[in-house]
């Protein structure tokens, strides 16, 4: 085990696949000579060059068709969109194409490519770079939707995503990129299967199911209120699709109390998806307590480093509906 | 270049057999046979044909919503495609697609697409793999007069010139997008100056005329392994309305009986018989044939089985 | 009262609204001489002149945007995207710009426009061309978002839209547009507010909360179990965004079991929204089962019209997931 | 065109407020008073002042991500610009934009954008606007190099060109998309070449020469309201890093040094100069009134309140 950054951990995963398959090609905005907008590809173009890192034009739709492309006769690819919010420009490529060739195509060809793009907000970049829109592409049947929140499971599902014969969007979190945490040795086999949630904390009291950014600031959370004797459990998606949910369902009777907790705006949001999974099974006799959403105010990212730091669940909101559940 | 007898004999049949298919499917639906919409080609056979005739298996189409023509030319099995038409489960995508979404991998037709220009950006990829793994063979994008003012269209014949992609990109201009002239919709006259905005080759053919595609296209594809992409524009029109439920307010009678004497098929029998290629009675047998094949394929598909819904889950993932 | 199509209803709340306002422009793909791919526009543009009524050329992204840069600056704006599946090329313009304009200029401005578009499946257009979006545009804060499921709501909602200050999606149903309905005489004051759902049909044994065209087959079925003694309560929201919580609490505290029904793509769906808004109020205490969701199976619309239809809530099904809550 | 001493002045101001602006915006960045990114014109200056002094209040622009000369161009209360930059209540936007969301419609400014090529399919319909009332006013539209290559410039340019809406393109073409430089993101060198794509006209021009900008915009504008839209293609370079985390190692030290040469305030220095238009003395003390300018806007910036979150709900819907 070393620390290592999510984004060292995520340069490793698409470097060690780069090394092992040479069908495997990566094409972005400025990830070359530059490394990337957030500095994840350092160090790639000079390893493996330009016919494999490829710099594009800037032109969304088409990077990410071009990938499609690519994939479906025979590449792998993984694209890099440099803020999940230019998915905006990109979703017919990915939600009608990607997405949709191998069903309507009868099960001719397969997709498979990785989309890597980062969400959230607390970066000051505002409105139009700050979005968490993993609701809109987890509601497209055809695509996987995965959310890392430690450098272990970015590298771990980054390296089963690629590996994966489907289009998978893997939303990364910006404000992660700098987070050191442990993560295997090189060359240890590391590897995180899509579709299983992680407990990151055990606890008996209540039930916390998050993702991405929220999962480090519930914890924190959980740790802060076990001082007084209240013992949370926290609960790590990681992928959205397929999604586990023996793994929540399983908590939910176990505590009797859910709070779901995501940085996306709450209306519309996957909170929804997952109060739904938890209330429409057998967990629901078990439940003490309604089940909770703990969404972003429904509220574009304003500019404003303490609008933007208030507008999405604060280790105040989350401990405060945490209190009203218990 | 002087096409061998066997050649007119294969662009000839492939073309009376997609106005054939044409023809029958729109007897199919006024029968109640088939659901849902189709685009018909019936006047642009000589687009899809004389492009794909040409190709090798390698070499990769993308097609368009009006494309039984490509996909006919591209050797696609007629009766899949019959049978995808009306839905079951001997057709081409198993009956989840229709004839929106036709495909055969197997021949190298990457599929037509129900997004105007949403075919473009995938191509550039198909060719990207054929150029990363340096193969002789190129891919050949088809799309319409209206898909051109698509940005999907912008940014991938920047894309393919910016990285020399092997994209032959053939525009079907047919002077329509639904009812909207290019008269109305773009302020040029000739679509293929729009290669220049790329640094890209431009040119503009007869759509009719299926020889000189034919032609064209092998030096096209010579020019794209050797420079990198090219547009070429094939002027041509469509004879029918442009889906099933097209009344067709927005042009003349006589716009379309002018264009009907241009007859795609009409111009290369004629051709044929001209430079005695083949007589009449050899043409006629043709015709006989491709009638024959087109009922054949009626048969296959309309004695085969549905889908079920039990393997509805099945290819939404691989 | 007479009876119109849906489609006539909506041509009428557009021409009266156009006649009353010089404002007031539509724009769109084929819209003019043809009429709109579903005929919905016939003979505005021989009323309403090219100057009122432009056709534009296929390029969804300008055509959204267009409208809201003129509706920015002064106009007021309708436009038809042919089918709803095209918001995808035009996501940047609608969520990003058109959604976001107001807010992040302070308060400058307004963005009031209609974007039109007709979704749903049951018309064999296959994968591209038979998709549910709703819950990508209602998880958008600055967009409102509708869908009427009467040639009467049609109307009087389309002309609330048409007179509200923001950007408005507005779903039409495909399948929905031959239906008639009873609607006002021409004249009579028929604007229904956005933000109000209707009880279509009251019960006492269970409430489905629906939307959209599973409005009519819910209450299909209502009929139907009415026979039975089964009494059914059917609320139509009518409107996703803004959304009347408070009539959805109120039924689920009468009847105490509750169904959400919806075509779109059960994983994601709008009505994981709709669970959350009932589980997290107080009518959970009421609550005698699991609220229930019934959506349309998570796979794109395929063609066979067997198949098409079985993929989406049935009133089979419909009546089967009562009966397993009853 | 002889210009009066006063355009000049103004010109001159207006490029040394907006260098003065980004530098100590840099250096708030560096002092840790403003968080998120910014994104420099310094070097780029003549563009935005030259196209948008000589409009009027009722010529709308569309400003780019790294537009403070526009804004600063199009008459922008400076205090205003600074204290959104820091994020106020007392900003343009309240502090909910920052700077890659300012705008002042009162002075015509429809707004900065943070998405590549976003504001140019609005700015077809704020032309539309004007098209459909008949105003003597025309749409000014500034994006990027990089920003031609995404579909939104071409949609946006094709519906302008045919209903021929009073739209002048601008095209700050400074050879970088971030780090990706012209040659490898299009296989042109002439960007204007784009125009001919929608029957437009285009034009190339020297993005240093303010005054020659100025002078070309006049003509621009009348040819807009009489013939519909056109591209002019300014370039130009930038000196900084593309934002304020970039080691430009894409880039030489050689070609930023040649570039500086072209300094285009020096430049209309000397021109000033050269044709005796205002003496040293005169352009110094415009020099300290710029400085001083900014000084006030910091001032103002840092005194005024920050927002308050129980507003946070205002102009999410109007
Ligand atoms: C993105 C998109 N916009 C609109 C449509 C509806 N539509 C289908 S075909 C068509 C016309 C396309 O025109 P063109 O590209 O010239 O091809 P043609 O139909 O003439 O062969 C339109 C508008 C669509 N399918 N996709
Ligand atoms: C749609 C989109 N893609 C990518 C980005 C990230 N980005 C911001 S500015 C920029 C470079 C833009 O280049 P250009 O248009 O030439 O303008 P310049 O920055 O050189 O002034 C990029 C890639 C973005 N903001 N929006
Ligand atoms: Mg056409
Ligand atoms: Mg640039």
């Amino acid at each position: 085990m070393r620390d290592i950054t999510y984004a060292q951990a995520l340069n490793e995963a698409m470097s060690e696949e780069m090394r092992l398959d040479k069908n495997l090609i990566f094409i972005g905005e400025d990830i070359g000579v530059y490394g990337g907008a957030f500095g994840v590809s350092k160090g790639m173009f000079e390893e493996f060059g330009s016919e494999r890192v490829k710099d594009t034009p800037i032109s969304e739709q088409v990077i990410t068709g071009c990938a499609a492309g690519a994939s479906m006769t025979g590449l792998k690819t993984i694209v890099e969109l440099m803020f999940s919010d230019f998915m905006t420009l990109a979703m017919d490529q990915l939600a009608n194409q990607a997405a949709k060739n191998r069903f309507q195509f009868g099960g001719q060809g397969a997709v498979p490519m990785v989309l890597r793009a980062p969400g959230g907000s607390g970066t000051g970049a505002a409105e139009q770079h700050s979005q968490s829109l993993e609701a809109w592409v987890a509601h497209v049947p055809g695509l996987k939707v995965v959310i890392p929140s430690t450098p272990a499971d970015a590298k771990g599902l980054l390296k089963a995503s690629i590996r994966d014969n489907n289009p998978v969007v893997f939303l990364e979190q910006k404000l992660l990129y700098r987070q050191k945490g442990p993560v295997a040795e090189i060359g240890e086999d590391e590897i995180i299967p899509l579709g299983e949630a992680d407990v990151k904390r055990e606890g008996r009291d209540l039930t916390v199911i998050t993702y991405g950014r929220m999962v480090p600031r519930s914890l924190k959370v959980a740790e802060d209120m076990a001082k007084d004797g209240v013992d949370i459990e926290v609960i790590d998606i990681r992928t959205l699709v397929p999604l586990d949910k023996e793994a929540l369902i399983k908590s939910a009777k176990k505590t009797g109390k859910v709070l779901i907790v995501h940085e996306a705006c709450q209306t519309g949001g996957f909170g929804g998806e997952l109060v739904s999974v938890v209330v429409d099974s057998d967990a629901f006799f078990y439940l003490d307590a309604p089940v909770k959403r703990l969404g972003g105010l429904d509220v574009p990212i304003p500019y404003n480093p303490n609008l933007e730091a208030q507008v999405v669940p604060t280790e105040e909101k989350i401990t405060a509906a945490i209190k009203d559940l218990l | 270049m002087k096409l061998s007898k066997a050649i007119h004999k294969e662009l000839y049949l492939k073309m009376v057999q997609t106005r054939r298919f044409e023809e029958t499917a729109a007897r199919l639906f006024v029968e109640g046979k088939v659901h849902g919409t189709a685009h018909f080609c019936i006047g642009e056979e000589a687009t899809g044909v004389g492009v794909c005739t040409p190709l090798e298996v390698e070499d990769y189409i993308l097609q368009t919503h009006r494309g039984h023509n490509q996909g006919i030319g591209k050797n696609m099995d007629i009766k899949k495609m019959m049978a995808e038409f009306l839905g079951k489960e001997t057709g081409y995508c198993k009956g989840k697609g229709g004839c929106m979404h036709i495909a055969d991998f197997s021949v190298g037709s990457l599929g037509a697409n129900g997004i105007v220009g949403g075919g473009i950006p995938l191509a550039t990829g198909a060719a990207l793999k054929q150029q990363y793994n340096k193969e002789d063979n190129i891919t050949v994008c088809f799309f319409g007069d209206g898909a051109t003012n698509e940005g999907s269209f912008h940014e991938s014949l920047n894309l393919a010139a910016a990285w020399k992609l092997p994209v032959l990109f053939v525009c079907t201009n047919n002077f329509y997008g639904m009812s909207t002239s290019t008269k109305i919709s773009m302020a040029i006259d000739d679509i293929s100056i729009r290669a220049k905005s790329y640094g890209m080759k431009g040119l503009a053919l007869d759509g009719n005329d299926v020889v000189n595609i034919y032609e064209e296209t092998i030096k096209a594809k010579k020019y794209v392994l050797e420079n990198g992409p090219m547009l070429m524009v094939l002027n041509t029109y469509r004879w029918m309305g442009h889906s099933k439920s097209d009344a067709q307010i927005y042009r003349s009678k006589d716009e379309v009986n002018e264009w009907k004497k241009k007859d795609p098929i009409k111009k290369h029998r004629e051709f044929i018989l001209t430079e005695k290629i083949m007589t009449e009675a050899e043409l006629d047998a043709i015709d006989v044939q491709a009638a024959q094949d087109i009922k054949d394929a009626v048969d296959f598909a309309e004695n085969s089985p549905e889908p079920k819904i039990e393997n509805i889950f099945d290819d939404v993932y691989a």
